[in-house]
């Protein structure tokens, strides 16, 4: 295989703080090469580079053996050079068909033709095999259709290398494979991916070789068939990890019970919600599995009081807390991590200290005003335990990499010790070391005898967490399982709409 | 307040005659509650005021203000840079002077254009219903289509002087005449003014007059595009446009800010009250009290006037005696 | 009752509009990019100044029009650089050009006129009144649509070339692509401030025109703050439109209206006062029925949620 | 970068924007022919150059600073409250009719009337909040239109039922108010009066409250991220209801102030006229709707206004010319020339 593009030697400084110190990576032509690396290792960063949107401190690029210097993603594009990036950039109020053309719009006498981006876009979905509906508004999709919308873009722009950057992060199993498969056609048929994944069965199924970055540095390269996930894990964290065991116990009373629950869609649409009747007992896991979509996040709206249902109840420890409000829920009895970090689960500008304050504001309020100092000592503890990677307390969310947010959350939540905590997508974008820790933490609180509303679209979280597993689809709860006699085909069927099968 | 003739309580100021005995140059304020382009006759004022400066080698500084806070910043600030007279005018006046001269008996102060009865002040008013009231008979002798109508800059009760003084002029000659009457809601929109004026036309207007201040310039405009005629205020407007400003009501506040910087530099300055009307011609109609260099439209017609300058007569003999409309309650 | 609606009136509000619509159009194109232009009202004024002192240079309207355009286009240029590159407060910037404006239009009317208040100039030509040839003889329409300055006429030309242009057109996608999600055009290589430069460039034009429009259109004079407050109907204009041209149309023909309407009914007894709030309850009233979208999908778009 | 380092460079941008201000103000006075140096003296005297003018400048900077602080509670919770000038306008209404209706001692009085016009600002201002929160109405639009209607209806109350009738019965205005109800003034014979101790007192005050209380914070995170308030127990309404309230009340006082402090009376136009809101909007959008900034940057707009009154007096340039400096200076001092600007300078060379 033929060398395609190399970065040499690049160094990113912000500041005084090094992002990326010296890093050597390079691509062949019709592979896969998996970067992976822990929360704020500098991945991300390094594929902005290469895509034009930062400049490098020193260092060098050459695409084809030329130099290039990028100023501007366009330039990059020009080179063949695509990203998808972790945080979408799609244009919310925007047809899927014009975001995907967008820079490369068909026209006809002068005009934006856009039954010809229609028509293309359903061309290039048949393609790949990811169909999308290109008159659909890319803000009423599903992130599911949001990625594909993303990754159609990067081929209509004709990239030839792609830099995916955690792409399967809110894809349903199916879709992560069908999205596997896909890229193995395409680098089959000549193009480069750069593959940016937490999942390393990803990397092991899909990879061709491997790239391990750790605070800033390289840690290892190698090709994906003479290694495997103990190895990378140990480079990306520099430590053994422990397998989670789970240890079964004896559920107890209901903490929280969901009775018949009923949310409308818009007029003419199915309603959102469909008779929901679910118990989370003490000392028990409820796993939800489901496609993105299918009623998960209108259910936790529901419980958590932000929505009001339109029939049926929602009890908290033995108390009816429907039409209650978010604040006297949560006094009641429940924390809850949410499922969108910057939609719901923190202010961007705000400060570490702040968004961690968030839930806890009445705790720690003395006459009014906010005790500051017992807040930091508590804060920081939560950083020390862990190991959140931020500047200060006082530095700004937005500066924290999206798995530190994650992390910072949890620790809020888990600190509130309810008796019933929803943790949804608790471990989304969250690296191997991370994900062990939140796991560890979920795990501890319900063997201390409370109840855990889990809602995730990773089977494999759902499964080795749960005590038994509801799926929904289409607003209702299509069937439940026991842990013990789950199997990932079992929940994917049930998950695309087939009928429960015992 | 003060309003008929010249009051007969003045007296002497000490300080203007003593100021020249020591040779230094005399330094005096005109200090304006608004700016200066707001209104013609705020121009007009600074006119007389630098011209009488000039003439008897006065230091004299104008100084405009953009809101009521700045204006008394402005008269506070004056006192404290020792200026040796501190005109100033309007009614937007009345308050701050109050003040600023009972804080300061000392200092010399005027004001033109109102009254405020203090023993340092002296106040020059005019009373302008009085042309007003001729304005308003020589448009209702002049009407062909009996309807006459007044683009006013806003509902406040200071335009009362001149819209009631043009409406009872209009009716002691033409009861049957129509008066309409239309408000900007600011010194400053010609394209607003010029609406009114349009639909006052549009009701059957053939004069519409102006006293909307700078936005009369709209009324005017309105005149010439639909052949219709207008009157100005303040200073002969006619020239202009003769054929459509026919008319213009006249205030001398010129010739007193002249008088006022004269009076003080001569030592004939005295404090107290007077108020010009017709009689002491400080304020006047084109054609009618004064000449003017364009000439007589003949919508107006030297018959009109004749009768108007009658009127103007019997006003200035007392035989007719027009309210002053601030006054009525 | 037959009094208050007639011909005149309408064909009254399409000029009191004329002047609102096309500053509300150039605010439509700035909030288009992401920049709440709050400074229309000084580039109106601008505008009409520098109209009337093209027309005294060039003793041309036509040239005058163009010298207004290049005028506004140029001090919008400030608030561009300012907004932009320097990254200031667009509000604050705004504001201060408001300011920036009046003061030196009055200054430049003293300097340059040498005249206080007003500068008017009675051989000055204003803009012709156009009669629109077969239109000018249907009964009523013909009183209404007929006999404008030809400002008249663009003002709706251009709202309807605008909304051709950004629901239409490439360049207009990507201009909303721009302003919908800075971030995510800037990725894809669209040059985001270009096209900012460009909205506020255009905005200067239509306002120009606006301004044009009021000073040798409405009259044929300057007067000082002359704009009397058209800039900030005309944000509102432009932001109960909800940025769309045609809605803009809409917004700017009832505030055009009421106020042409409010004139009419100054003779009804009515304080002239409680006439004059008639346009701005109509339109807070209208905005019951025009309303903008809920201030959940606004902070949801600002949050971009992602995964 | 050095801590150190950074902290200079956050103050070099003002100190760098001030110095371009004044240097397109000096190419202004130039053109005028007129001295800079002497125009800058007398600007800086006018402001600054003795008690007396200072305290002019803090009397100008009371109600720029009320109003600003007005609008920085509203900011921050994410309510662009534009409407200032009609809170104000009402404010100071209500609190003149207050003053000259309710019988009472003096001080009893006064603080009534203080407490009706902040009200009166307050209810105003949550009428639209009300309106955006019952029926989706842009507040942004609806505090626009709203000044407008405010400030015609205080319009029509001066010219007809509540004019004066006394004196020269020429202005619309409201009877002068009684001295003993007057907000006292600080020094004899100087403009300032209680009012500014108010101004400062209430900056501080919001200061504690957005940093340090809990409500505070919960408007806080209302403005950064509304779905996260909400997630985290904050009730928007109750907030919402709490922030236009105290913005609204903090114009009204602005508006009492005046009235009270400076004009004894309603005076048509007066409180519009000078431009106190939009000025209080730009202190505070100078300040991030940080109260202390707020105040700083109220008294640094009303030095530069009050500065462009003594050029005014004491020098050829005229009252325009002094506004155009004004209004260039604002421009620069609200560019960011951060870091950025430095640092592309660098590269161009
Ligand atoms: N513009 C910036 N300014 C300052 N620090 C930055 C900036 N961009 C990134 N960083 C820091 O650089 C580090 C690397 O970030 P990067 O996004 O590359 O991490 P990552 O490997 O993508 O992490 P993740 O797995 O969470 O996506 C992080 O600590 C981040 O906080
Ligand atoms: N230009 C920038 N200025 C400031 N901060 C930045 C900039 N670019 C990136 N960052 C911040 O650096 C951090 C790391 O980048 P990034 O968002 O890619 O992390 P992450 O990949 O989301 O982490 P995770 O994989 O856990 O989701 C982010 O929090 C981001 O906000
Ligand atoms: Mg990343
Ligand atoms: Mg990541």
């Amino acid at each position: 295989m033929t060398l395609l593009l190399e970065m040499k030697n690049i160094t990113k400084k912000y500041g005084d703080f090094t992002a990326n110190h010296n890093i050597n990576f390079d691509v062949r032509k019709g592979e896969i090469h998996a970067l992976v690396g822990e929360n704020g290792a500098g991945k991300t960063t390094l594929m902005r580079m290469l895509y034009g949107m930062e400049e490098p401190t020193s260092g060098s690029i050459t695409i084809n053996g030329k130099e290039v210097h990028f100023h501007d993603p366009s330039e990059a594009i020009r080179q063949g050079i695509g990203m998808v990036h972790q945080h979408f950039m799609l244009f919310p109020s925007f047809t899927l068909a014009e975001n995907i053309v967008i820079g490369g719009e068909p026209k006809r006498s002068g005009l934006f033709d856009r039954k010809a981006a229609a028509d293309k876009v359903n061309e290039l979905g048949q393609m790949y095999g990811m169909p999308v509906d290109p008159w659909r508004k890319a803000g009423d999709c599903p992130l599911g259709i949001q990625q594909r919308t993303e990754i159609l873009k990067v081929l209509y722009q004709g990239a030839d290398v792609i830099i995916l950057d955690e792409p399967t992060g809110v894809l349903t199993p199916s879709e992560v494979k069908e999205l596997l498969q896909s890229i193995k056609r395409l680098a089959a048929q000549g193009k480069s991916f750069i593959l940016i994944t937490h999942k390393l069965h990803e990397v092991m199924e899909a990879a061709d070789r491997i790239t391990v970055l750790r605070d800033g540095v390289v840690t290892g390269h190698m090709e994906s068939n003479t290694t495997d996930e103990e190895q990378i894990s140990r480079l990306m964290v520099g430590r053994d990890l422990i397998p989670m065991s789970r240890v079964a116990n004896e559920p107890g009373a209901s903490v929280m019970h969901v009775q018949n629950v009923t949310l409308a869609g818009a007029k003419g649409a199915k309603p959102l919600l469909d008779n929901i009747t679910l118990t989370v007992r003490q000392g028990e896991i409820v796993g939800i599995a489901g496609i993105s979509g299918n009623g998960q996040s209108e259910l936790l709206q529901v419980i958590s009081g932000l929505v009001q249902p339109d029939s049926g109840i929602v009890e908290l420890n033995g108390k009816d807390v429907t039409g209650e409000s978010v604040r006297a829920i949560r006094e009641q009895g429940m924390a809850h991590i949410p499922e969108d970090r910057y939609m719901w689960g923190a202010s961007r500008e705000a400060t570490v200290l702040d968004n961690g304050l968030m839930g806890h504001q009445h705790q720690y309020k003395k006459g009014g005003l906010i005790q500051r100092h017992k807040l930091r000592k508590v804060v920081d503890g939560w950083v020390q335990r862990f190991s959140i990677k931020t500047g200060s307390l006082d530095t700004q969310a937005q500066f924290l990499s999206g798995g530190n947010l994650q992390k910072l959350i949890a620790a809020r939540e888990f600190a509130q010790n309810k008796p019933f905590l929803i943790a949804a997508e608790p471990t989304r974008g969250v690296d191997v070391g991370a994900m062990e820790t939140i796991h560890g933490e979920l795990l501890a609180k319900c063997k201390a005898g409370d109840g855990i509303l889990l809602v995730s679209s990773e089977l494999t979280e759902i499964l080795t967490l749960s005590d038994r597993i509801l799926v929904m689809y289409e607003g209702a709860i299509a069937g439940e399982l026991s842990a013990a006699e789950a199997t990932e085909e079992q929940i994917s069927l049930l998950m695309a709409g087939g009928k429960r099968k015992l | 307040a003060c309003s008929s003739g010249r009051s007969n309580s003045e007296q002497s100021a000490s300080n203007g005659s003593s100021a020249e005995g020591t040779g230094k140059k005399l330094k005096m304020a005109l200090v304006l509650p608004e700016e200066i382009g707001v209104n013609q006759f705020f121009v007009q004022m600074d006119e007389g005021f630098q011209k009488a400066g000039k003439e008897f080698g006065v230091e004299t500084k104008t100084i405009q203000s953009s809101d009521p806070t700045a204006f008394e910043q402005n008269m506070r600030a004056t006192v404290a840079e020792d200026y040796d007279l501190i005109i100033t005018a309007t009614f937007q006046a009345e308050d701050v002077l109050k003040q600023v001269a009972e804080e300061n008996p000392d200092k010399s102060f005027a004001i033109i254009d109102t009254t405020v009865d203090l023993p340092n002040v002296r106040s020059v008013g005019f009373r302008e219903y009085e042309a007003s009231y001729l304005l308003g008979a020589a448009a209702g002798l002049a009407t062909k289509t009996n309807v006459v109508g007044m683009v006013a800059a806003q509902d406040v009760p200071l335009l009362k002087k001149y819209s009631e003084g043009f409406k009872e002029g209009l009716a002691s000659v033409n009861p049957k005449a129509k008066f309409l009457i239309g408000y900007v809601g600011s010194f400053n929109d010609p394209a607003k003014a010029k609406e009114l004026a349009l639909v006052q036309y549009g009701q059957g207007a053939d004069f519409v007059a102006g006293a909307s201040a700078t936005s009369d310039l709209g009324v005017f405009e309105a005149a010439k595009e639909k052949n219709l005629y207008t009157s100005g205020q303040d200073t002969d407007r006619t020239v202009e446009d003769p054929d459509h400003v026919v008319l213009s009501q006249l205030k001398g506040t010129d010739a007193v800010a002249y008088e006022t910087v004269k009076d003080f530099v001569d030592g004939n300055f005295k404090f107290g009250t007077t108020a010009y009307g017709l009689k002491e011609k400080g304020v006047g109609l084109t054609f009618v009290t004064t000449d003017s260099t364009s000439k007589l439209s003949p919508f107006i017609g030297e018959e009109v006037v004749n009768k108007v300058k009658k009127i103007s007569d019997d006003i200035i003999a007392g035989k007719i005696v027009v309210k002053n409309p601030l006054e009525q309650k | 009752m037959d009094q208050l609606f007639d011909v005149s009136l309408f064909n009254s509000m399409l000029r009191i509009v004329t002047p609102i619509l096309l500053a509300a159009l150039g605010g439509a194109i700035c909030a288009r990019v992401g920049l709440f232009n709050v400074g229309l009202e000084g580039l109106v004024l601008i505008g009409a100044f520098s109209a009337i002192l093209g027309n005294h240079l060039l003793g041309n309207v036509w040239l005058a029009i163009i010298f207004a355009i290049l005028c506004v286009m140029l001090f919008s240029l400030i608030f561009a650089y300012i907004s932009i590159n320097l990254r200031a407060n667009v509000i604050v910037v705004g504001i201060s050009m408001n300011f920036l404006a009046a003061g030196l239009t009055t200054f430049c009317l003293r300097a340059i006129f040498d005249v206080k208040g007003a500068y008017y100039d009675k051989n000055m030509m204003g803009l012709p009144k156009w009669d629109i040839p077969v239109i000018k003889d249907i009964p009523v329409l013909g009183g209404i649509v007929s006999g404008h300055s030809p400002l008249v006429y663009l003002a709706f030309f251009a709202a309807i070339l605008m909304q051709i242009y950004l629901f239409k057109t490439v360049s207009g996608f990507r201009l909303r692509a721009a302003g919908e999600n800075p971030i995510a055009a800037q990725s894809l290589g669209i040059p985001v401030r270009r096209i900012q430069y460009g909205a506020v460039l255009m905005s200067g034009v239509l306002c120009g025109l606006a301004g044009a429009q009021l000073s040798l259109g409405q009259v044929t004079m300057f007067t000082e703050g002359m704009t009397a407050g058209r800039g900030f109907i005309a944000l509102v204009a432009t932001m109960l439109g909800q940025s769309n041209p045609i809605g803009v149309v809409a917004s700017s023909l009832l505030f055009g209206f009421m106020d042409a309407f409010s004139i009419r009914l100054q003779g009804f007894a009515l304080p002239a006062q409680f006439t004059q709030m008639l346009p701005y309850i109509v339109t807070l009233v209208a905005m019951f029925f025009f309303k903008d979208r809920s201030y959940l999908k606004d902070a949801q778009r600002a949050n971009g949620s992602s995964r | 970068m050095t801590r150190l380092k950074r902290n200079l460079l956050a103050l070099l941008q003002p100190i760098i924007a001030v110095i371009i201000g004044l240097l397109a103000g000096a190419i202004a006075i130039i053109l005028l022919g007129d001295s800079v140096i002497d125009t800058y003296r007398e600007m800086w005297n006018g402001a600054f150059g003795s008690f007396y003018f200072l305290t002019n400048t803090l009397t100008r900077a009371t109600p720029i600073i009320l109003t600003g602080l007005g609008v920085a509670l509203a900011f921050r919770a994410g309510f662009f409250n534009m409407g200032s000038t009609g809170q104000m306008v009402l404010g100071g209404l209500a609190a003149a009719i207050t003053a000259l209706y309710l019988p009472g001692p003096g001080w009893m009085v006064l603080i009534v009337s203080l407490v009706v016009g902040m009200a009166i600002g307050g209810l105003w201002s949550l009428f639209a909040g009300y309106m955006d929160a019952k029926f989706g109405i842009n507040l942004l639009i609806s505090t626009l239109l709203l000044n407008y209607i405010a400030s015609l209806f205080a319009g029509y109350m001066v010219a007809f039922p509540l004019k004066d009738q006394s004196g020269s019965a020429a202005m619309a205005q409201t009877p002068m108010i009684d001295k003993s109800i007057w907000l006292p003034k600080l020094f004899s014979g100087m403009s300032l009066h209680a009012g500014f101790i108010l101004a400062i007192v209430a900056a501080i005050a919001l200061y504690i409250f957005i940093q340090k209380s809990v409500s505070g914070y919960e408007i806080r995170m209302l403005g950064n991220n509304p779905f996260f308030a909400a997630y985290g127990g904050v009730k928007r309404g109750r907030m919402m209801v709490v922030a236009m309230l105290t913005s609204g009340a903090l114009a009204g006082l602005a508006g009492a102030g005046e009235v009270l402090g400076t004009q004894h009376r309603y005076l048509d136009g007066a409180l519009a006229s000078a431009d106190y809101g939009w000025s209080g909007i730009m202190a505070t959008l100078l300040a991030s709707s940080n109260p202390l900034g707020t105040a700083v940057a109220g008294i640094l707009l009303a030095a530069l206004q009050t500065g462009a009154m003594g050029v005014e007096r004491n020098t050829n340039v005229p009252l325009e010319v002094a506004s155009v400096i004004q209004a260039v200076l604002t421009l620069f001092v609200s560019a960011r020339f951060g870091y950025a600007f430095l640092k592309r300078r660098k590269e161009k060379k």
